[in-house]
C-alpha cells in the first residue's frame, strides 16, 4: 500500500477563486492510501515547496498528488522537489485543477466537485505508480541548423565559437536570406550588406561551419542527442570546389531572359548566375530550367569560357548522411502573395508594388542602381502612397490574410518614407495606417522623426481601391479622422504585406516531429519561460519561423537558440525518458504486432530460453525494447493482443484506475 | 439545450500530452468555458488508448468518450494519431452494433494552438450526448453501489 | 445604454448577422465605398455608432437610403465585418415602423423614367418599404 | 443538354435582347433554357436580414423547381443572378432560415440548397467551355476593342458568388477573346454604376456612371458589355460616349443568330 501525500494549491486566488481548496484537501484525505493532504497559497514557492519537502520526510510517503496548475507548467518543479526530498521523481502525479477546472468553470461549487474528482483520479493512479529510473543516451556533438539567413547564420557562428561542429542547410544558392535583400535597417540606418556581409565571411571561414548551400533536409530520423538526417545537395551543374566566382560565365551566358529572385523578378539574370555579389559560396549556379545545354545539349558557352573547369553538365543530386545532437530550426519568412487583394492593384498595375520590392529599388545593388523609379516607365515618382497592413490583421478569411501583425512593416515603411523624403524632397509621401505600432528601443522616436523632421503624411485611415488611370494611380482612401474621402493621384503604391512563414516549414516541422501553430509557425516549448525550444526535446527555433520578427530580436533569438544548443552539446550523456514500453516476456507470444506499429524501430526480437514448468527449458521469440530509442507513444500497447505490452507512467491498470475513478 | 432536469451526461476525454491536451489548457488560459461534466485523462499520444478504456468506461456509467489528439500529420510520434483514427473506427462500428449510440463517442483532432477548438468541441459533444440521454446499454450493474 | 437601446442593438445584431465588435477601426469600409460623398454617416461611423449603441441619429438619417448594396465594402473589410448587412438592419429598423416607408407607391410616377427597368423600382421598393 | 432558366422580370420588358439572345445562343451551343412555371420577380435585390423571409420565397421556388426537374438553375440578369444565388447560399448555411423558410413553403420535401446556380457565363465557360464558344464563332469580331463591365452583382459578395476573382475577374474578357475581340482592361470594371438609386438621386447615379464609361473610353474600348439591365441603363443615360450593350448581343453577333432576327 502506497503512503501517498495530497496538497492543493492556491495559486493565489487563481484557484482558490471557483474551487473551495479546504474542502477539496479536506475531501482527499479519506482517498485510499492518503496519509496526508493540506493546502497552500503557492505549492510552486519555496515555501510551498518545504511543505511538500517536509511532509515527504515526516510521513514517510511513497507518492504524492499535487492539485494545482498543469502538469505541462510545473510537473517538472515539483518533481525535482520529490527527489531532493528523497521520493522517486515518478511516484509524483498532478490534478490539474486550475487550466482545466478554475479557469473554466465559474461556479464554486461546480468547480470544487470537478477538483475532488480530478484528485481522486490522480490518487487511483499513484496508487500503481512505480518508481522509475531514467536510462541515458550519448550526445552526438554536432549541431544542424536548418536556413541560412540572419538568423541562421547567428546561430551557426555563436555554436561554433563555442567549439562545436555545425552544418548550415540553405535551400539558396548562398547564404544571407532576406536581410542580404534590404538596403538599410531601422532605427539605425546602417546599410544591411555592410553589417550582414562580414558575418556571411565568418561563416564561409569559420573551420567548425560547412555550408551546404541548394540543399534540403530530406529525412530526419532518432531523437534529442541522436538526430540521422539525410540532406539532398542538389546539382548545380557547378563543382564548388574548383569554382573561383570570377563571374565570367554569368557574363557570357547567352540565356538572358530568366526573371532574378533575387531583385523579385524586377530584371533579368542568366541561365548560370551567381545570385548576388556578396553571395557565400561565391560559386555560380545553372538554372535547369532555363539552361538549353540541359534542356536539349545546345550550347556549352559556360565550360568553353570557365578557366577552372568549374563546369559539370553531368554532376547529380548527392546525399549526405549525418548524425546530430542538435537541430535548429530558421526557415524564416517571405512575405504574402498579393493576388487576393488586387483591390490594390498589385496584378494590375507595375507601378504597385511590395515593400520588399521596394527595398530593392531603392538598393544601389539593385535593379535600378538605387534610383528611385517607377517600375512602368522609368520615371521619378513625385507621389508615394505606402499603405500598411496588406494582408496582416485580416481576419476575414483564411485563403486571404493573415490574422496576425507581421510587426516589422510600420517601422519599415517609416523607414522608406524617410529615406523618400531625405533623397528626394520633391516627392510627396503618404502612409495609410490602422495603428502605427513602434514598441521597441529607439522605434518611435524614429518613426516620430519621420513625421516631424521628414514631413511624411501620415494618415489613419485605410486604401479602398488603386485605379490604374493613364500614368497615375488613383488612390481612393479614407481619413477617419477629418472624416473624409480622399482622392489621390499617385505615381507609386507600395503595399506592406503580411509575412508569413517559408513554405518549406511545414514538411520540415512534419520531419523534426516539431508542433506547429495555425499559421505555421512553429510553436515554443513555453510561449514565455522556454521561446527558443519546441516541446521536441533537441529542436530548437531561430528567428522568424517562430512569428513575425525585425533583425535585433532575431539576432537575440538566435544567439538564445544556439545557447540552448550548446547546452545540449556540452553533455557527455541525456537522461532519457523513463515512461518507455516494456514487454512480459512471459505473456509475449512474439507476433511481431508490436514492431510493426513502432515509429521509432525500437522494438526488436530476441530468442531467449525460458524454464518451463516441468523443469525443461525452452526457447522462445519475444519482445525486447529498447529504452533509448523508445519515446513512448504507447502504439504497442494496444496494438499487443496478449497484453504484454505495457507503458511506464501510463500503465493500462493507472489509466482504467483513473477511468474508474472519474466513473464513480 | 435539450438537458432534461438536472440530467448532465458524463463524458471522459483522453487527450494526447503533446497536442489536445494543451488545447484544453490553452482553453484555460483562455478562460474559455465547457461543461464540467467533462473529465480529461492524460495519455502520452492518442494511440495509447486502447479500445479496452472506452469499454470501461462505458461500463462505468460515462455517457459519452472522446479521443482527442493531434491533426492528421501533426502527430509528435509521427504516426500514432493514423492508428487511433483506425481502432477507434473498428470499435465504434462494433458499439454501433452493440446499439450504443457512436454519437457518444468521437475522434476529434485538436491542436496546442485550438483552446477554442477544444472548448467548442466539448461544448458541442456534451450537448450531442446530453440529447441521447443517459447510457444504460453497457453499464455494469455490479458497479453501482 | 439604456434597455430600450440595448434592445434595438440586439435587434439589430441579430437581424443582420453581424458582429460589429470585430471591427478594428480601419476605415476600409468608407474608403471603398462609392456613395461616400453622399452620406451624413460613413460605413465605419454606422459600426461604431451601432457598436456603442449611438443608433437614433442613424435611423433618422437620409445615409440609410444612399448605401447602393454593392457590397464593396464586405468584400474588402479585412475582419468580415460587413457594414453594408448592418446599414440595412437599420434601414429596416426604420422603415418598418409604422408609416415610416422612403418610398410610396404615390411617389413612384413622378420618378419615372420611360426607359428605366422594372429592375429598378422592385429593388428600390425592396430597399425603402417594408 | 437542358437547364432551368429564370429570365427575371426586367427581361420580359425592358431588356428583351439580354433574353431573346441569350436563348438562341444557347440554343446554337447545344443548350436548352426552359423556363420554371410560373416563376415570380427575384425582388431585384437581396435583403440581407436574416429575418427577411417572404422576400425570398421565389428564389427558393425556383430553385426547388430546379431540383424537382434534376438540372441546374441558370440565369442571365446579373441582378437575379446575384439574388438566387445569395438565397441559396443562405438555405445551404443558415439552419434556421431554411427551417422557417421550408415551414412556409410547406412542400413534402424540404429544400436546402441541392441545386447548382450559374450565371450565364458560368455556363459559357465552365459546362459549354469558351473553347467550344470559339469553334461556333462565324463573325469573327477581331480587332474591336470591348470593355467588360461587370458591376457589383456578378461578384460581391465574392464568398458567396464565387464566380471570379472579385477584384481582378476575367470570366467576361476570356469570353471577348474567345468570340476573337480585344478585351480592354479598366479599373472601374468591378465598381457600382449606382443601381437602383437612379431612381431617387439620378445625379449620384450619374457621377458613378461616368466615372466607368470615361475610364473604358479612355482605355481605348470601342464598346462596353454589360449583364445587367440597370447597369446598361445607368451607364447609357449618364452619357457614354460609346455604346453600351448586353454581352448576349455580341455573342450573337459572333455565333450568327443575331442575323436570323432582323429576316
Amino acid at each position: 500500500m502506497q503512503r501517498i501525500g495530497v496538497f492543493v494549491c492556491w495559486c493565489g486566488s487563481n484557484i482558490a477563486g471557483t474551487v473551495d481548496v479546504q474542502a477539496v484537501s479536506e475531501a482527499l484525505k479519506n482517498e485510499p492510501g492518503v496519509v496526508f493532504s493540506t493546502n497552500y497559497q503557492y505549492m510552486c514557492s519555496q515555501a510551498g515547496q518545504d511543505i511538500i519537502k517536509n511532509a515527504i520526510k515526516e510521513h514517510k510517503l511513497t507518492g504524492m498528488v499535487v492539485c494545482s496548475c498543469s502538469p505541462r507548467m510545473h510537473e517538472a518543479t515539483f518533481r525535482k522537489t520529490a527527489a531532493a526530498a528523497g521520493l522517486n521523481s515518478y511516484m509524483v502525479e498532478i490534478a490539474n485543477i486550475r487550466e482545466q477546472c478554475s479557469w473554466v468553470h465559474k461556479d464554486m461549487q461546480i468547480g470544487t466537485e470537478k477538483a475532488i474528482i480530478l484528485g481522486k483520479a490522480a490518487i487511483a493512479k499513484v496508487n500503481l505508480n512505480a518508481p522509475l529510473v531514467p536510462g541515458e543516451s550519448p550526445v552526438t556533438k554536432r549541431a544542424l541548423v536548418i536556413g541560412g539567413g540572419i538568423a541562421g547564420i547567428q546561430t551557426a557562428l555563436d555554436i561554433a565559437e563555442a567549439g562545436f561542429p555545425v552544418d548550415i542547410v540553405e535551400t539558396k544558392p548562398t547564404i544571407g536570406g532576406k536581410m542580404a535583400q534590404l538596403d538599410k535597417t531601422f532605427p539605425t540606418l546602417d546599410c544591411a550588406a555592410c553589417i550582414l556581409t562580414p558575418k556571411m565571411v565568418d561563416v564561409a571561414q569559420n573551420e567548425n561551419i560547412r555550408i551546404f548551400s541548394y540543399s534540403e533536409v530530406t529525412e530526419v530520423k532518432g531523437f534529442v542527442g541522436n538526430f540521422d538526417v539525410k540532406i539532398k545537395k542538389k546539382a548545380r551543374y557547378v563543382k564548388e570546389d574548383v569554382c573561383t566566382g570570377c563571374g565570367l560565365c554569368t557574363e557570357k551566358c547567352p540565356q538572358k531572359k530568366v526573371p532574378n529572385e533575387f531583385n523579385l523578378g524586377m530584371d533579368n539574370r542568366r541561365a548560370i548566375y551567381i545570385p548576388f555579389a556578396q553571395a557565400v559560396p561565391k560559386v555560380a549556379t545553372i538554372d535547369p530550367n532555363a539552361c538549353n545545354m540541359l534542356k536539349n545539349g545546345k550550347c556549352g558557352v559556360c565550360a568553353k569560357v570557365c578557366a577552372a573547369g568549374a563546369i559539370d553538365y553531368k554532376q547529380q543530386d548527392e546525399i549526405i548522411e549525418e548524425k546530430y545532437g542538435a537541430i535548429v530550426a530558421a526557415t524564416g519568412f517571405n512575405p504574402i502573395s498579393m493576388d487576393k487583394f488586387d483591390e490594390y492593384a498589385y496584378n494590375q498595375s507595375k507601378d504597385v508594388i511590395t515593400s520588399l520590392e521596394f527595398e530593392r529599388l531603392t538598393n544601389a545593388a539593385g535593379p535600378s542602381a538605387g534610383k528611385l523609379i517607377r517600375p512602368s516607365d522609368g520615371k521619378h515618382p513625385h507621389t508615394i502612397v505606402f499603405v500598411q497592413c496588406v494582408g496582416s490583421r485580416c481576419a476575414a478569411c483564411a485563403e486571404k490574410g493573415k490574422e496576425y501583425c507581421s510587426k516589422i512593416c510600420c517601422m519599415y515603411t517609416a523607414k522608406h518614407a524617410m529615406l523618400t523624403r531625405d533623397k528626394y524632397p520633391d516627392t510627396e509621401v503618404y502612409v495609410f495606417y490602422i495603428d502605427v505600432r513602434t514598441p521597441g528601443k529607439n522605434f518611435d522616436e524614429f518613426y516620430r522623426r519621420a513625421v516631424e523632421e521628414y514631413g511624411v503624411h501620415y494618415i489613419k485611415g485605410m486604401v479602398g481601391k488603386v485605379a490604374p488611370e493613364g500614368d497615375k494611380l488613383m488612390v481612393q482612401a479614407s481619413d477617419l479622422l477629418a472624416n473624409k474621402q480622399l482622392h489621390i493621384a499617385a505615381d507609386l503604391v507600395v503595399l506592406a504585406a503580411a509575412i508569413e512563414p517559408d513554405k518549406s516549414a511545414r514538411p520540415l516541422a512534419t520531419m523534426l516531429t516539431a508542433s506547429m501553430d495555425t499559421n505555421d509557425f512553429f510553436t515554443e516549448a513555453h510561449p514565455k519561460l522556454r521561446p527558443v525550444e519546441s516541446p521536441t526535446a533537441g529542436i530548437f527555433l531561430s528567428g522568424a519561423c517562430q512569428g513575425p520578427k525585425d533583425i535585433p530580436e532575431t539576432v537575440s533569438q538566435a544567439s538564445a537558440a544556439a545557447a540552448k544548443v550548446i547546452g545540449l552539446l556540452c553533455k557527455d550523456k541525456l537522461t532519457g525518458n523513463p515512461c518507455v514500453a516494456h514487454s512480459n516476456e512471459l505473456m509475449c507470444n512474439g507476433c511481431s504486432s508490436c514492431e510493426r506499429v513502432c515509429p521509432y524501430g525500437a522494438i526488436t526480437y530476441i530468442d531467449k530460453e525460458f524454464r518451463m514448468p516441468d523443469r525443461t527449458t525452452r526457447v522462445r521469440r519475444v519482445a525486447s525494447v529498447n529504452p533509448a530509442v523508445c519515446q513512448g507513444c504507447g502504439a504497442c500497447t494496444v496494438a499487443c493482443p496478449s497484453g504484454a505490452m505495457d507503458l511506464n507512467g501510463f500503465a493500462s491498470k493507472q489509466i482504467m484506475a483513473e477511468v474508474d475513478a472519474i466513473c464513480k | 439545450m435539450q438537458v432534461k432536469g438536472e440530467y448532465k451526461p458524463l463524458i471522459v476525454a483522453f487527450c494526447c500530452n503533446w497536442c489536445s491536451y494543451a488545447g484544453a489548457d490553452l482553453a484555460g488560459n483562455n478562460r474559455l468555458n465547457y461543461p464540467d461534466n467533462v473529465k480529461i485523462i492524460k495519455v502520452p499520444c492518442s494511440c495509447r488508448v486502447n479500445p479496452m478504456f472506452v469499454l470501461r468506461a462505458f461500463q462505468r456509467g460515462a455517457d459519452g468518450v472522446i479521443l482527442c489528439g493531434c491533426h492528421p500529420g501533426d502527430c509528435h510520434y509521427t504516426s500514432g494519431n493514423y492508428y487511433t483514427r483506425r481502432r477507434m473506427a473498428l470499435l465504434f462500428s462494433m458499439l454501433n452494433y452493440l446499439g450504443i449510440e457512436k454519437e457518444r463517442t468521437r475522434v476529434e483532432w485538436v491542436s496546442a494552438a485550438e483552446g477554442a477548438k477544444f472548448a467548442a468541441t466539448m461544448n458541442e459533444f456534451t450537448e450531442a450526448v446530453a440529447a441521447l440521454g443517459e447510457n444504460k446499454r453497457l453499464e455494469d450493474l455490479r458497479c453501482k453501489k | 445604454m439604456n434597455k430600450e437601446t440595448e434592445n434595438l442593438r440586439k435587434e439589430i445584431v441579430r437581424i443582420s448577422g453581424v458582429n460589429p465588435v470585430k471591427c478594428m477601426r480601419c476605415g476600409k469600409c468608407s474608403a471603398t465605398c462609392p456613395a461616400y460623398d453622399e452620406m451624413e454617416y460613413h460605413p465605419h461611423q454606422f459600426v461604431y455608432m451601432v457598436e456603442s449603441g449611438d443608433i437614433e441619429p442613424l435611423l433618422n438619417s437620409k445615409s440609410l437610403y444612399q448605401c447602393l448594396t454593392c457590397f464593396a465594402c464586405v468584400d474588402r473589410c479585412p475582419r468580415g465585418v460587413e457594414p453594408a448587412k448592418l446599414v440595412e438592419a437599420v434601414r429596416l429598423a426604420a422603415v418598418r415602423k409604422q408609416g415610416a416607408n422612403h418610398l410610396k407607391a404615390d411617389d413612384i410616377p413622378a420618378l419615372l423614367d420611360e426607359d428605366l427597368p422594372q429592375q429598378a423600382i422592385v429593388s428600390a421598393f425592396r430597399k425603402y418599404s417594408k | 443538354m437542358k437547364v432551368t432558366y429564370f429570365p427575371g422580370c426586367t427581361l420580359r420588358t425592358k431588356a428583351k435582347d439580354l433574353d431573346m439572345y441569350a436563348r438562341r445562343c444557347a440554343e446554337k451551343l447545344g443548350v436548352t433554357l426552359e423556363e420554371p412555371k410560373d416563376w415570380q420577380c427575384c425582388g431585384g435585390v437581396f435583403t440581407t436580414a436574416r429575418d427577411e423571409i417572404a422576400t425570398k420565397l421565389s428564389s427558393v421556388r425556383a430553385l426547388k423547381a430546379a431540383k424537382d426537374k434534376e438540372q441546374m438553375l441558370v440565369t442571365v440578369c446579373s441582378a437575379c443572378h446575384n439574388v438566387i444565388k445569395q438565397t441559396n447560399h443562405a438555405m445551404q448555411t443558415d439552419a434556421d432560415f431554411a427551417f422557417r423558410v421550408n415551414n412556409y413553403l410547406g412542400e413534402d420535401e424540404a429544400y436546402h440548397g441541392e441545386t447548382k446556380v450559374l450565371h450565364y457565363l458560368e455556363l459559357l465557360r465552365d459546362v459549354v467551355g469558351f473553347d467550344k464558344v470559339k469553334e461556333a464563332v462565324v463573325n469573327s469580331l477581331a480587332g474591336k476593342k470591348i470593355a467588360a463591365y461587370y458591376g457589383c452583382l456578378l461578384l460581391r459578395p465574392s464568398n458567396v458568388m464565387k464566380m471570379d476573382d472579385s477584384e481582378n475577374p476575367s470570366i467576361i474578357e476570356d469570353l471577348i477573346r474567345a468570340i476573337g475581340a480585344d478585351p480592354v482592361v479598366y479599373p472601374y470594371r468591378n465598381e457600382c454604376c449606382g443601381g437602383y438609386i437612379a431612381l431617387e438621386n439620378p445625379e449620384s447615379a450619374k457621377a458613378k456612371s461616368s466615372k466607368v464609361t470615361k475610364s473604358a473610353a479612355g482605355h481605348g474600348a470601342e464598346l462596353i458589355v454589360t449583364a445587367c439591365p440597370l447597369c446598361k441603363y445607368n451607364l447609357e443615360k449618364n452619357g457614354s460616349e460609346i455604346p453600351v450593350v448586353y454581352f448576349t448581343e455580341l455573342l450573337a453577333e459572333a455565333l450568327g443568330v443575331k442575323e436570323e432576327d432582323n429576316e
